[in-house]
């Protein structure tokens, strides 16, 4: 197990009333952990990997109709029902509240993804392939994984560490805004939020009680650490402000 | 009525062990078809290890496919030596003896082949050992939550113990051979006939034996089939899998696909071997009345499963409905699994004329199989491809050549080994026929002679 | 010398001797027809503590009256337990019948006797459906919940379809019971000289033979499906649908199951009450209880196997609806009534009967059978008190609050002293009544039963007709 | 002392001479039969053999179960990582892995039992005849080399098709 100086607990909220479906954090996830190009193919095959993915509902008939986006990523749950059905320990949770996979330790069973109800989990179907040159983009932090075994989002495990690693040298705690995941980093309407629950005056610890929360399939009572906001409808308001 | 048939214990030899003693050309000929076909499925497979899982037709969401649903199906097979054998012997049930031997042989050999498919299945097969607590020099253990690590203990104690039960009823019918064989066969023979004389003391233990190790695999035989299906059950994940009554569903299932699956095989052996004395329409008779309980039982099973799962009628349970229901091709294979499954075999059964019947039984008895392969594709399949809530990620899935390849390599494996097996050792057991003859007896009532049995508690 | 040696080997095989037909139908109709006084007193005893419970019944219908569902909860659970005690014995005969087995002749009458304990059950359900909502709106196996309108709404459920399903097994059980009982009441009445209209309607031709074994095995396949099905629609309808969110596909076949299990206990309590104080050693020996002794180790075996299939899926699957349904009707208010039914249902039957030596003897499966049934009832207590203390609230499919225990008060008490003594009490008024032993069926076996000299032992040969 | 293997065609022959035997005062202990297939015991007169074959199962189940409390107890001791929620000692799961292992060593247990109580592997059983497993009864002797002929012919009047003397 991971041993780190404080305790934390790694925490997400996705505002969807801000989120505008623009895909930017699917692209920075691709670029920072080393996910192999999405080609058409692997579209066609459903195979492709998308650690963090915008789901589109469409809602209502043309020519009133309304596109609802939804980013979906690995929840991170508390008690991940991906977890117990790995027989060789490959998908574990560690003391910072986060659900890792141990790359090296996969047999390729493909258990954790039939039990993962938020569909989070991808599979390496191929050896990965970058076009020529295209590898020297690849991030170092992370390790490229080989064929026939699960990945999935990480919570950008490596800026967490680098940010633990930093702040050790610098000779002072972590303090909020030190770790951002990629996709947190790049949403340009601030739509992701990332931070430790536990540290009481952290911008997350200060949302979570927000009327809107709300968490997937809470049915389920898997916990999940990513939190997400209701959108708000006007129309919905407006109604409600009639009656 | 039972036809008797009373044959001098020599016949009885020269008959049974004809497999043994002589070959004919249409033998070899399958044989070697067989093999060719399971040298195409190794080479299909060393494909998919080569270039990776992606050869296969399986994607997100259907992340288990024809590998899962072969290896369910060929448990489920396995599951016809014990039911037999062992509930039929507890029973005392006179026309299991000429049943066992091949009951118990298709139980191994397709527990071998089904243990196979796990590995097909893997993303990286060449760690399959993974799950076991191997690893005491890095001090990495498996974790013995996780159903995946159930499934290997199950699967290796039910094959163990049923290659042991066949070995030791073996015994006697090796000490036959070893006196009928000559030179190198003959050594082959008495060393593993153990230097058997048929005292009273080893008749004794052999029945012995065979009464108390049936009642041990049971169990096991029953455990088996349930933790198979909890690697489906415990998932709260997929849709239409989370469902208290799989583990029975499955056993039952697997027994009524596993004693259809004994009927073709004797009728097979009764064709090639020219076994009319000994297997006799009194045997196919009793196997369909048995049969048409268990499948009556398998489909009560079945009733409660669909609409316990249906009656909360969720969106999501509705939409896996339809898909399994309405949906081509699924639609195709939901009517295969139930005609086939149930529907005409089992009225067909009710008529004696048909349970009577080799071909209409031979014919059916196949019939229930291929259904019942449709069915444990149908729990499968179509349950992750509308596996999350979210229908943002809905699938279909479509086998890919390496899988069919593959597939077809197993069943010809399994046909494979029968025929070496049945080449070396006899499929019926001699000892228990005798036996048979020498503890029937008649009892005279009025005009009419009843067949008897001469009992001893 | 040789006949020592002889005497050696042959006593290995315990076979009582084989008794010729005739001789056991003197012997039987000479204690059917003079049954002891004590019998007698027993009868009265035994009606009074049924009739207390019924006055119990009374006085909680006109204290507390039908309001509120969780007064009544040990009634329900009373009915459960003798609709899978008494209810299910015919099923043990009926199944024995179908596979020839020699054993059941001396049991057959008592197991189908006990059908007519069953007419009495049936009463109570009755009662209690006025207890039971409809299933409009709720989620039931009747496909009533909130997506269906008033198009795909089926009228009267769930009350109707229990009835129905219940009164077809309770006339199919008194259809068995009645169809194998014509022979021997004619017999009978032949003795005390009797002149009966049954007479007529019986008279043992080769005719009515063959019409009455097609009839017991036509009615044997309608039981068996009636009483499954009834089974089936009692424990759900009138447990599981009480608990919003409990869904539990396997629950139905775990009650039939109990049932079956409740049955083959009761009949071999039976047989032993008939062998003790009937005074049948002849008749009854150590082998039918051996026989019947394999089945109930299964029934054991089984009784884990089902119950630890739902409790694996619901303590894997940690969904809330499922930690709540562990805590309400296993480890939370009813848990010791839970320990109670585990180990007598299958703990110390398993560990009594797992040894040859025990289940060859005629006392050991009785010992086992009595803990099952005192198993069987605190297993309908933890199930049907707890589903019937739930609030059940129709718009959020989920238990909102696990209730806390309900202890019998003193009308409970009357009712599960009076539902312990109802099939006492008819078996001993059947005893009085009717030839409790199926003589036709004994005679039978016996006629099918010789010793033969087999080389230098002895052996019983036992026909089996096609 | 000899070694002598009579051979008859019928059950009831064979059966008759033990009888003729025992009135010769020659105990079980000294003759046995041979047979291709189980008559009921005592068929032949014999005593019924003592067996403690129900004893292994029960051993071999308490070394299964003990090896399934080693294994999940000490990986999950091991090893202690929180999977799903899960407590580190998970009883349902344990108990399903004991039980496959108690089975286990109780099969392979009896399996040994089997093998031992049955007396084999045994290459040097004693006198045999391949004509048993074609039907035939043998009727085994061991007896002084003086008693042979009087057994020999004895056997001879009770039917004996052939006899086998090793000395």
């Amino acid at each position: 197990m991971v041993q780190t100086p404080k305790a934390k607990k790694w925490k997400m909220i996705i505002d969807i009333d801000k989120c505008t479906g623009c895909q930017a954090c699917v692209l920075a996830c691709q670029a920072e952990n080393n996910i192999p190009f999405n080609t058409d193919a692997l579209f066609n095959q459903s195979r492709a990997s998308e650690w963090i993915r915008i789901e589109r509902y469409w809602e209502g008939e043309f020519p009133d109709v309304k596109a609802k986006f939804m980013p979906v990523l690995c929840q991170h749950c508390n008690n991940a029902p991906c977890e117990p059905v790995c027989p060789v320990y490959a998908a574990y949770h560690n003391d910072q509240g986060m659900n890792v996979q141990v790359y090296n330790r996969c047999i390729g069973t493909r258990f954790c993804q039939n039990n993962c109800p938020y569909h989070a989990r991808f599979f390496n179907w191929f050896e990965p392939y970058w076009p020529e040159g295209m590898e020297n983009q690849l991030n170092p932090d992370v390790t490229v994984r080989s064929r026939g075994i699960m990945e999935k989002c990480t919570f950008c495990v490596q800026r967490i560490r680098r940010a633990e690693i930093d702040a050790d040298i610098e000779g002072r705690a972590n303090v909020d805004g030190d770790v951002n995941p990629a996709c947190v980093q790049s949403c340009p309407s601030n739509a992701l939020l990332f931070g430790d629950s536990l540290d009481p005056d952290s911008r997350i610890s200060k949302k979570l009680d927000d009327a809107r929360k709300h968490t997937l399939l809470d049915h389920l009572g898997t916990e999940p650490n990513v939190i997400y906001l209701k959108k708000v409808d006007e129309e919905y308001v407006e109604k409600e402000a009639h009656h | 009525m039972q036809e008797r048939v009373f044959l001098p214990n020599k016949q009885i030899n020269d008959d049974l062990l004809k497999g043994s003693f002589e070959t004919p050309w249409w033998y070899l000929a399958w044989m070697a078809l067989f093999a060719a076909l399971t040298a195409w499925g190794v080479f299909a497979f060393g494909y998919a290890i080569n270039k990776g899982l992606g050869v296969t037709g399986l994607n997100r969401p259907i992340m288990w496919g024809f590998f899962l649903t072969d290896f369910i199906f060929w448990v489920g097979i396995s599951h016809a030596g014990v039911m037999l054998s062992a509930i039929l012997r507890l029973a005392k049930a006179e026309w299991r003896r000429p049943a066992t031997r091949a009951a118990e042989l298709l139980t191994v050999l397709s527990l071998m082949v089904s243990a196979l498919h796990p590995i097909f299945h893997l993303g990286r097969p060449w760690r399959f050992y993974w799950p076991f607590p191997y690893d005491f020099s890095r001090g990495i253990w498996p974790d013995v939550r996780s159903p995946l690590v159930w499934d290997p203990h199950a699967i290796f104690t039910y094959l163990i113990g049923s290659t042991l039960f066949v070995i030791i009823a073996l015994i006697p019918d090796i000490a036959v051979l070893r006196d009928k064989t000559k030179g190198v066969a003959k050594v082959f023979y008495g060393a593993l006939a153990m230097g058997w004389r048929g005292t009273p003391r080893q008749w004794k233990i052999q029945i012995v034996a065979g009464f108390l190790l049936s009642g041990l695999l049971l169990p096991v035989f029953v455990s088996v089939h349930s933790i198979v299906a909890w690697d489906f059950a415990v998932n709260i994940g997929t849709e239409g899998w989370h469902v208290t009554i799989f583990a029975p569903y499955f056993v039952i299932g697997a027994v009524h696909s596993g004693v259809s699956g004994v009927v073709t095989m004797l009728i097979l052996l009764k064709w090639m071997f020219k076994w009319d004395d000994y297997i006799r329409q009194e045997h196919l008779e009793s196997l369909a009345k048995l049969l048409i309980v268990i499948a009556t039982v398998w489909f009560y099973f079945f009733f409660l499963e669909f609409i316990f799962a249906l009656y909360n009628l969720e969106d999501q349970e509705i939409a896996l409905r339809e898909l399994q229901a309405f949906t081509w091709p699924y639609n195709l294979i939901a009517f295969v699994f139930l005609f086939f499954g149930y529907l005409i075999p089992v009225p067909l059964w009710l008529f004696r004329r048909v349970r009577r019947n080799w071909v209409a039984m031979f014919i059916t008895s196949i019939m229930v199989n291929i259904g019942m392969w449709c069915e444990r594709f149908l729990i499968i399949v179509p349950g992750l491809a509308r596996k999350t809530n979210f229908n943002f990620s809905w699938g279909s899935y479509t086998p890919s050549w390496v899988e069919i390849s593959i597939v077809v390599a197993c069943f010809s494996l399994i046909f494979l080994l029968i025929m070496t097996f049945a080449k070396v050792f006899p499929l019926i057991p001699l000892f228990d026929i005798k036996e048979g003859q020498t503890l029937s007896d008649e009892i005279q009532i009025g005009k009419r002679t009843v067949p008897a049995l001469r009992v001893e508690e | 010398m040789l006949r020592r040696r002889h005497t050696i080997s042959s006593t290995h095989h315990s076979h009582p001797p084989v008794v010729p037909a005739n001789e056991f139908v003197a012997d039987f109709m000479a204690w059917h027809t003079k049954p002891k006084p004590s019998l007698n007193k027993a009868i009265i005893a035994f009606g009074l503590l049924t009739s207390l419970g019924l006055i119990g019944i009374l006085i909680k219908l006109f204290t507390v009256g039908l309001e509120n569902r969780s007064d009544w909860g040990y009634l329900a659970a009373i009915t459960a337990f003798l609709l899978s005690t008494a209810g299910c014995t015919p099923f043990v005969v009926l199944g024995l019948r179908m596979i020839k087995a020699h054993w059941r002749r001396p049991i057959a009458r008592i197991a189908e006797s006990y059908s007519l304990v069953t007419v009495v059950t049936f009463s109570f359900i009755l009662l209690l459906l006025f207890l039971i909502p409809s299933s409009q709106n709720r989620r039931t196996i009747w496909f009533q919940n909130d997506h269906v309108g008033t198009v795909g709404a089926i009228p009267f459920t769930p009350h109707l379809y229990v009835i129905i399903g219940i009164l077809a097994m309770v006339l199919a059980g008194l259809g068995l019971w009645w169809t194998s009982l014509r022979p021997d009441i004619r017999l009978v009445n032949n003795l005390k000289k009797a002149d009966k209209p049954t007479n007529k309607s019986w008279v043992g031709s080769l005719k009515q033979w063959r019409v009455q074994n097609k009839g017991l095995a036509f009615l044997g396949a309608f039981f068996f499906m009636t009483f499954i099905w009834a089974i089936t629609l009692y424990c759900i309808d009138l447990c599981m649908s009480l608990v919003p969110g409990w869904r539990d596909a396997i629950f139905p076949v775990y009650q039939t199951l109990s049932g079956i299990q409740g049955g083959l206990a009761t009949v071999i309590l039976s047989m032993y009450v008939l062998r003790r104080f009937g005074g049948f050693e002849k008749y009854i020996f150590m082998e039918h209880f051996w026989a019947a002794s394999k089945p109930l180790l299964a029934t054991c075996l089984l009784w884990f196997y089902f119950w630890f299939c739902a409790f694996i899926i619901f303590w894997y699957g940690r969904m809330p609806i499922e930690q709540d349904l562990l805590q309400l009707i296993m480890f939370g208010p009813y848990n010791i009534a839970f320990y109670i039914a585990f180990s007598c249902c299958f703990l110390l039957p398993f560990l009594i009967l797992l040894w040859n030596t025990v289940r060859k003897t005629v006392w050991g499966p009785p010992v086992a059978s009595a803990l099952i049934i005192v198993g069987c009832f605190f297993d309908k207590l933890r199930l049907y008190v707890s589903s019937y203390s739930v609030q059940d609230d129709l718009a959020l499919h989920a238990i909102t609050e696990i209730p806390a225990t309900i202890l019998p008060n003193i009308t409970d008490i009357l009712i599960i002293m009076g539902g312990f003594s109802l099939p006492i009490f008819i078996m001993l008024l059947c005893t009085r009544l009717f030839p409790i032993m199926s003589v036709w069926e004994m005679t039978e076996g016996l006629r099918l039963t010789k010793m033969t000299k087999f080389l230098r032992t002895e052996l019983r040969v036992l026909g089996k007709p096609e | 002392m000899a070694q002598m293997l009579a051979l008859y065609k019928t059950a009831e022959l064979a059966a008759q001479s033990t009888e003729a035997l025992d009135g010769a005062g020659v105990t079980n202990e000294e003759w046995d039969v041979l047979t291709d297939a189980p008559y009921p015991e005592g068929a032949f007169g014999e005593k019924d053999p003592e067996h403690k074959l129900y004893v292994f199962p029960f051993m071999g189940a308490c070394i299964g179960f003990t090896l399934a409390m080693i294994e999940t107890i000490g990986t999950q001791t091991a090893y202690p990582l929180v999977t799903g929620g899960k407590p580190i000692f998970s009883m349902p799961a344990m108990t399903i892995i004991a039980y496959e292992l108690t089975m286990l060593g109780a099969i392979i247990a009896t399996v040994l039992g089997i093998l031992f109580e049955s007396r084999i592997p045994n290459p040097f059983a004693g006198i045999y005849d391949e004509r048993i497993t074609e039907g035939y009864i043998g009727i085994t002797i061991i007896c002084e080399e003086g008693k042979i002929e009087s057994l020999e012919t004895l056997l001879k009047a009770n039917g004996a098709e052939d006899i086998i003397i090793e000395k």
